[in-house]
């Protein structure tokens, strides 16, 4: 669904990707995890059409992502719960999901549809429902981010850093619904610094060091790596 | 002797308690490192070090002497020295200019001085030739080694350095390591450094601090903190299979 | 160094000769661009380098200029010795304001230096024992120089053009300087400059407290200049005007504040030409200015000057990545 | 009224003023004239009017023969809104055309601030703006063609005792005219044993004046006194009718232009006199009725009396052209000399302070009407 | 009594129609983040294009109306075009004078066009007047409470009951976030001035019949506004009416009880009271520093 080929992206001078090649197939989660500063953020910042890449293509569903801007990319079907959740503070948590709904024309019925879905994965949010986006707890908001993702009906889900800043019971309660979201079929590429969350929920992964993959297998071969463990905390 | 010391340092936003009760002590010339995942709250501890968020509990010394309640500039002047995550050079001075205002900390000196003081300190860096460039002329790594000039100019007696090696290549790490060392030994200095190349913070540190939830969870050689299973879980997730065996 | 020494002969044998070689009313609309150039001069102190939007010089200027007419116009004070604490005066009343004031920054800091321009006409137009109110004071006397009378345009020019001269050079050695390094710091990141030891509070005051000082010596060639001043002559559009003048030259540089003086005296007065619709293309051509030379005339100069360098074989000695774009 | 054409009608006389109707019957050099009034900024409303009618002048001069032959042009500048640019369109107009006279604006400050150029450029300029402290430092220069604030101060001053009003209110606008106005009224007000109860003022962009209004009400004013520009001075009179005062009215000039006339019903006018400069109307007679049918026809909106005052002033002007000549020193004394020149507007006498209208004129509109008819003239002594 | 109330009815109205003209320039500004100094210059468009409409082409008033809130629909989209897109990415001062300059086109424009003199604007209320405990009200006072009022409710309507408004809400939270959610950035932003401008409009309509049409009007208005924004709280909506409401009331509590001399100075001086102390104003948020 997703295919990433030879990604170079730059800041000015910094190389935050050299040459990234990666794929995800329909009906797949994918996991990319690495330690800060690896260059997952930006990866997926490219993929939804924030950044310009320097060099190497971007497809999906066979088609070249290169001529839709952001706005058509979530039209096409990718949609992102951002870094830092990004929700709008002075939206309520209703408001924050309609914004979301990508094309005003479903405002209709199958808007109430999407809502109640929303809802049925996050009950939290339903009773949160006319509060502002700020005053939600950091889970909350996580739980928004996701939720309003799902609102546009996107094809492939892209997650970055869901866990960041949770407690561990919290990241786990959000885990918890990455999964079920998964179970409905929906193709997911997540990043994550916390590799024990990722690869419960992922097929397979790719690890990220300095802007390059370093290592790519399936959850249970990355599990094993010590090579992960090297690219956190040094050898 | 220690240098500076942090004490119960608490910071709160709101709800948000970024740091908890955390303790530091860097001793004189020490190479301490600070690690710690994501939103840790390294550099908010940086900042409430360095003045430029007030903490909502502790307090914070610097030989000896409170400085607490000290404004950023009279910190710098008493002997701290502090670079950036994000590079954070003045774009409209020349390199020569950046180093001269880093230089213009220790009173007395004229701009005779002042220019003399801040081409020694490039020349000692290696950047000597760059001085009459412009900021925006500069390859980014060559940023990093000039900022790291002008806290240096101003002569600080610790140095805290927020992610040096971010953005940088492996050989420009390499080079940056060596000259941090060389720092070291010249200007017989403290240094405490946040960084996320782990390779980086292993190699050089002689001490680790680790913190999680604006919490110090473990303290310690590298080969221990690495051993550490508190650190472990904090990385890479609870009931880490990696945990050391 | 070499390029300031050429750029002030140049400015000095230009304004010479143009002083004794154009028309009466030529040598006025100098008169006035010098005036602005002292005044903008010091904004630049303010605005481009310590990055203060102030959009309340000219009641600096204004209150320069008042303090001026009144110890000669009322106590019978000389000239020349008014301008002493009419510049004090002046200076140390941006202290005062600047000390809470300068807290501000971007748009909110341009709006509160309106108020105060705005207040500073509404009490200039009601102090009547004091300011004459609306109408004015008049018969402001000339200055005068080892007993010469400087009356009249061009001997007038030939002194603005002095002062002028005086104060971008004082201007280019406080640029070069710590204080100016400090205040341009200042105006590039905040947080690193106080990181670097410098005291920002203290930074900002001054930069405004100078940028008032060249306000009001400019007040004070503008009351013996013209001899009459009133609360019109400082409303806050003069403030705007001196702050167009600062972009159209070319934010930083002394020779954009200069320059920026000269084009927006003159536009206006070339565009009389088409007769009443003159003020709506002024509007549309500052416009243009803005959006096609975001940097200013010095700046496109200077863009000029990189290109036609970068287009010159490449220097042997530049080694490294310096020297490149 | 025709305001709705008015827009198009104005429009149209801009142009066919751009195509400029050439002198006919002129032949020969032109004398150049310059003028500098306000064609642009808040002045424009009656800087207008100069331009109209100083346009009007230039064809009826030149109709008329010229000067002797030589058709007149007037050579016009916008002064602005701002002192300074006033200073440099006259050093422009003295530069580039060289006139032997020259208009200068209504403002004062503006006149002020142009004064010392008139004395370095040596020759005579006629302007309209009220202030006294003008003509302090005319030097001989200046000849002012409309009553000073303080003639028009005494007029409303000497109107109040008509009234048989003791206890009069003043409200003035905040600028050189207004001030100027008021604080001389006040003294003369003093003078006569009816000092004013209560002092108001509003600045000129103010739109609401019931405070002013409703203060010297409480005062008690019998009378009010009010010093102010068109638009603003409508207004007041809207403001005041609407909260219901009776008081008697006294107004300075402007609010009997046209241009503040337009903008009023009959009920606003009850109990208004106004204290103005001239009686400008058609049933005056004579070259009145002709001056006020041509500039109705030609522009398309009434003339009032500040536009008159400059087609006399350049009447005024084209017979000293004709006496004694371009040279400036000559036309200096001849108009410093005339002490009963009649004008279609005003019988001119010059005192030596340049000061050439000796009285005003009270007027009052028709009960239940906008006509406006003439009360007295007052020529203080 | 009688005269306090009279002095709170004037001082109310007075203070509608700043509010009516700070909404304007508030709406921009929280959308697009421009400090727009021509928004006076936008208010003075709107008296004119009702005269234009109303008195120059004779329509009707509902037509006429409507016509001038369509004129200044192009406007504010003509405005986008022509000043905001060429300097979003510029500096505030560059933006601020920009603005100036185009105001300065836009007045001398209506001056060129409509002449000097003052128009008087019809109103639907000619005339009317009512007495409340003893103070003389005129009707129209009261419809411009009153449309203030049922705009700014019309307002709140679209900005939180419409999927456009809670759109251009979210563009001026986080255009970032928004991009991702795949909102038409660049629309709504030009939306946004559209509004503006027709908010502008609204409040030249009404100020038209009251204060005169007089194409020097612009830079006095939006003195007050700004007033008016910065004591209700920068980009803040309930701020832009109590700020308004509240310059109004003090220019005429001032100007009675104080020094009608020096009532101007109460607005300003609370404002820069305002800006030291609490620069949120009374309603704004405090201001944070978001990526």
């Amino acid at each position: 669904m997703l295919r990433i080929e030879d990604l170079t992206v730059a800041y000015g001078d910094i190389v935050a990707l050299h040459g990234v090649s990666l794929e995800v197939a329909a009906g797949e989660t994918v996991a990319l995890i690495g330690a800060n500063g690896a260059g997952k953020t930006t990866l997926l910042q490219t993929v939804s059409g924030l950044n310009k890449l320097r060099s190497g293509r971007m497809e999906f569903g066979g088609a070249s992502l290169a001529p839709l801007s952001s706005a058509d990319r979530v039209r096409a079907g990718i949609a992102q719960a951002p870094e830092g959740r990004r929700i709008f503070p002075g939206l309520s948590v209703e408001e924050n999901l309609v914004v979301a709904t990508s094309s005003w024309r479903r405002l209709g019925k199958s808007y109430a549809d999407d809502l109640a879905q929303v809802f049925d994965l996050f009950p939290r949010l339903k009773e949160r429902r006319r509060q502002l986006g700020w005053s939600l707890s950091g889970g909350e908001q996580q739980m928004l981010a996701i939720g309003r993702a799902l609102m546009s009906r996107p094809k492939l889900l892209l997650l970055d850093e869901p866990s960041l800043g949770l407690a561990p019971r919290l990241a786990e309660e959000v885990y918890d619904r990455v999964g079920r979201i998964r179970e409905t079929g929906l193709t997911i590429l997540v990043v994550e610094q916390n590799t024990v969350l990722a690869l419960a929920v992922a097929n397979r992964g790719y690890v990220l060091e300095t802007g390059r993959v370093v290592l790519a297998g399936s959850a249970d071969e990355l599990r094993r790596s010590e090579r992960v463990r090297e690219a956190y905390l040094g050898r | 002797m220690t240098i500076l010391r942090a004490q119960g340092v608490t910071k709160r936003y709101g709800g948000l308690l970024a740091l908890s009760e955390v303790d530091v002590a860097i001793e004189e010339n020490e190479f301490v490192a600070l690690i710690g995942p994501n939103g840790a709250g390294k550099s908010t501890l940086l900042n409430v070090l360095t003045g430029l968020t007030p903490p909502t509990a502790g307090t914070i010394e610097l030989g000896g002497r409170s400085i607490t309640k000290a404004s950023t500039h009279a910190r710098i002047r008493a002997g701290l020295g502090r670079t950036f995550q994000h590079g954070r050079l003045f774009d409209r001075l020349s390199v020569l200019e950046n180093v001269m205002v880093g230089a213009a900390n220790r009173p007395g000196r004229s701009e005779a001085q002042l220019e003399s003081a801040a081409r020694t300190s490039l020349e000692r860096m290696g950047l000597g030739h760059l001085a009459p460039s412009r900021i925006s002329s500069l390859s980014y790594g060559n940023r990093r080694m000039v900022e790291l000039t002008r806290a240096l100019a101003g002569e600080p007696r610790i140095l805290l350095l927020d992610e040096p090696a971010a953005g940088l290549n492996s050989g420009e790490v390499e080079d940056l390591m060596t000259r941090l060392r060389a720092i070291r030994s010249e200007h017989r200095l403290a240094v405490v450094l946040i960084e996320h190349n782990m390779g980086m913070v292993m190699r050089l540190a002689e001490r680790i601090v680790v913190l999680n939830f604006g919490r110090k969870i473990a303290e310690g050689t590298p080969a221990a903190v690495q051993a550490d299973p508190a650190v472990l879980e904090a990385y890479l997730g609870a009931g880490s299979s990696y945990a050391a065996d | 160094m070499a390029l300031r020494v050429l750029a002030l002969a140049a400015y000095l044998a230009i304004g010479l000769a143009l002083s004794v070689s154009v028309s009466e009313y030529t040598l006025r609309l100098l008169n006035l661009a010098t005036i602005s150039a002292v005044a903008v001069i010091g904004l630049n102190f303010a605005f481009g380098y310590a990055g203060l939007i102030s959009l309340g010089h000219a009641a600096f200027m204004g209150l320069g200029a008042y303090i001026l007419a009144i110890l000669t116009t009322q106590a019978g004070w000389s000239p020349w010795l008014a301008t002493l604490p009419a510049i004090l005066g002046t200076g140390l009343a941006a202290v005062v304001i600047g000390v809470p004031l300068l807290r501000l920054k971007g748009h909110y800091l341009a709006l509160a230096t309106l108020g105060l321009n705005v207040s500073f006409g509404i009490v200039a137009a009601n102090w009547i024992e004091l300011t004459g109110g609306t109408n004015g004071i008049a018969k402001i006397p000339g200055l005068s120089l080892f007993g010469h009378a400087i009356e009249g345009e061009r001997p007038f020019l030939w002194l603005s053009l002095a002062v002028v001269a005086v104060l971008a050079v004082l201007a280019s050695f406080i640029q070069r300087s710590r204080y100016g390094r400090a205040m341009m710091a200042v105006r590039d990141d905040e947080t690193a400059a106080s990181m670097t030891g410098i005291n920002v509070t203290a930074t900002k005051v001054s930069a405004f407290a100078l940028s008032a000082i060249y306000a009001a010596i400019a007040g004070c060639l503008f009351a013996t200049h013209v001899h009459f001043i009133s609360p019109d002559d400082f409303n806050f559009a003069h403030s705007i005007t001196f702050l167009s003048m600062l972009i159209v030259g070319g934010e930083g540089t002394i020779a954009g504040a200069i320059i920026g003086a000269a084009l927006l005296t003159f536009l206006p007065e070339w565009l009389r030409v088409l007769g009443e619709s003159y003020l709506a293309f002024f509007g549309l051509m500052m416009l243009a200015i803005l959006i096609f030379m975001p940097t200013g005339i010095v700046g496109l100069l200077s863009r000029f000057r990189r290109s036609a360098k970068r287009e010159a074989p490449p220097a042997p000695a530049s080694s490294g990545e310096g020297a490149r774009t | 009224m025709t305001i709705n054409r008015r827009t198009i009608l104005s429009l149209a006389a801009g142009t066919a003023l751009g195509a400029a109707i050439r002198p006919a019957f002129a032949a020969g050099e032109p004398i150049s004239i310059g003028a500098v009034i306000p064609t642009t900024g808040p002045m424009s409303l009656s800087g207008k009017q100069y331009f109209n009618t100083l346009t009007m002048a230039e064809e009826d001069i030149n109709k008329a023969g010229g000067i002797n032959g030589r058709p007149v042009k007037f050579v016009i500048q916008d002064a602005g809104s701002s002192n300074s640019t006033a200073v440099s369109a006259f050093m422009k107009l003295i530069q580039e055309t060289k006139p032997p006279f020259a208009f200068l604006t209504s403002y004062s400050t503006q006149n002020l601030a142009t004064a010392p150029e008139v004395v370095k450029a040596k020759i005579p300029v006629m302007y309209a703006g009220g202030a006294d402290a003008v003509a302090e430092s005319s030097n001989g220069w200046m000849f002012r063609i409309r009553p000073t604030d303080s003639l028009a101060a005494r007029g409303m001053a000497q109107f109040v005792k008509t009234l048989k009003a003791t206890k009069p209110g003043i409200l003035y606008i905040q600028n050189d005219f207004g001030q100027g106005g008021a604080q001389a009224a006040a003294k003369l007000l003093e003078a006569n044993g009816t000092a004013p109860v209560g002092m108001e003022a509003y600045g000129q962009n103010d739109k609401d004046f019931s405070a002013q209004i409703l203060r010297l009400r409480q005062k008690g004013a019998d009378v009010i006194l009010t010093f102010v520009y068109p638009a603003d001075g409508a207004l007041l009179l809207r403001q005041i009718k609407a909260l219901g005062l009776k008081t008697p009215i006294v107004a300075s000039s402007a609010s009997f232009l046209p241009a503040a006339l337009q903008l009023l019903s009959p009920a606003d006018l009850e109990n208004v006199w106004g204290v103005i400069d001239t009686f400008v109307d058609a049933s005056v007679g004579g070259r009145m009725t002709d001056f006020t049918t041509r500039y109705k026809a030609k522009f398309g909106q009434d003339g009032d009396a500040y536009g008159l005052a400059y087609y006399d002033g350049a009447l005024l002007l084209a017979e000293g052209l004709k006496k004694v000549g371009t040279d400036p020193e000559k036309l200096r004394d001849f108009i410093a000399s005339q002490k009963s020149w009649e004008g279609i507007g005003q019988t001119f006498s010059f005192d030596d302070k340049g000061n050439g209208v000796p009285g005003v004129v009270v007027v009052k509109a028709k009960p239940g009407t906008k006509t406006i008819e003439l009360v007295e003239r007052i020529r203080p002594s | 009594m009688a005269d306090l109330i009279q002095l709170l009815t004037n001082g109310l109205a007075l203070g509608s129609v700043y509010a009516l003209a700070a909404i304007g320039f508030v709406i921009v500004y929280s959308a697009t983040g421009v400090v727009n100094f021509a928004a006076g210059q936008f208010v003075m468009l709107g008296t004119f294009a009702g005269v234009a409409m109303l008195l120059n082409a004779g329509l009707p008033m509902p037509v006429g109306y409507a016509a001038a809130l369509i004129a200044m629909a192009l406007f504010g989209a003509l405005f986008y075009l022509v000043v905001y897109l060429p300097l979003r990415t510029s500096p505030v001062v560059t933006v601020i004078i920009g603005t100036v300059a185009i105001g300065i086109t836009l007045q001398n424009a209506a001056l060129l066009t409509f002449g000097s003199w003052p128009f008087r604007l019809p109103s639907p209320f000619e005339g009317m007047m009512i007495e409340v405990a003893g103070a003389v009200v005129s009707v129209h006072a009261l419809a411009v409470v009153a449309t203030t009022a049922v705009m700014i409710f019309l307002l709140w309507l679209l900005l939180h009951r419409t999927a456009i408004g809670i759109a251009m809400r979210a563009v001026a939270q986080d255009v970032k976030a928004a991009r991702l959610m795949g909102l038409r950035v660049q629309w709504l932003l030009a939306f946004s001035w559209i509004l503006g401008a027709v908010l502008a409009g609204v409040a030249g309509l009404m100020l038209g019949p009251m204060w005169f049409a007089d194409v020097n009007m612009g830079d006095p208005i939006a003195l007050k506004a700004f007033a008016a924004t910065v004591i209700g709280g920068f980009g803040s909506l309930p701020g832009a009416i109590a700020g308004g409401l509240f310059v109004g009331l003090a220019e005429v509590l001032g100007a009675s009880y104080i020094s009608s001399a020096y009532k101007d100075l109460i607005a300003f001086g609370i404002m820069i009271l305002f800006l030291l102390v609490r620069p949120q104003g009374i309603f704004g948020e405090p201001i944070q520093d978001r990526g």
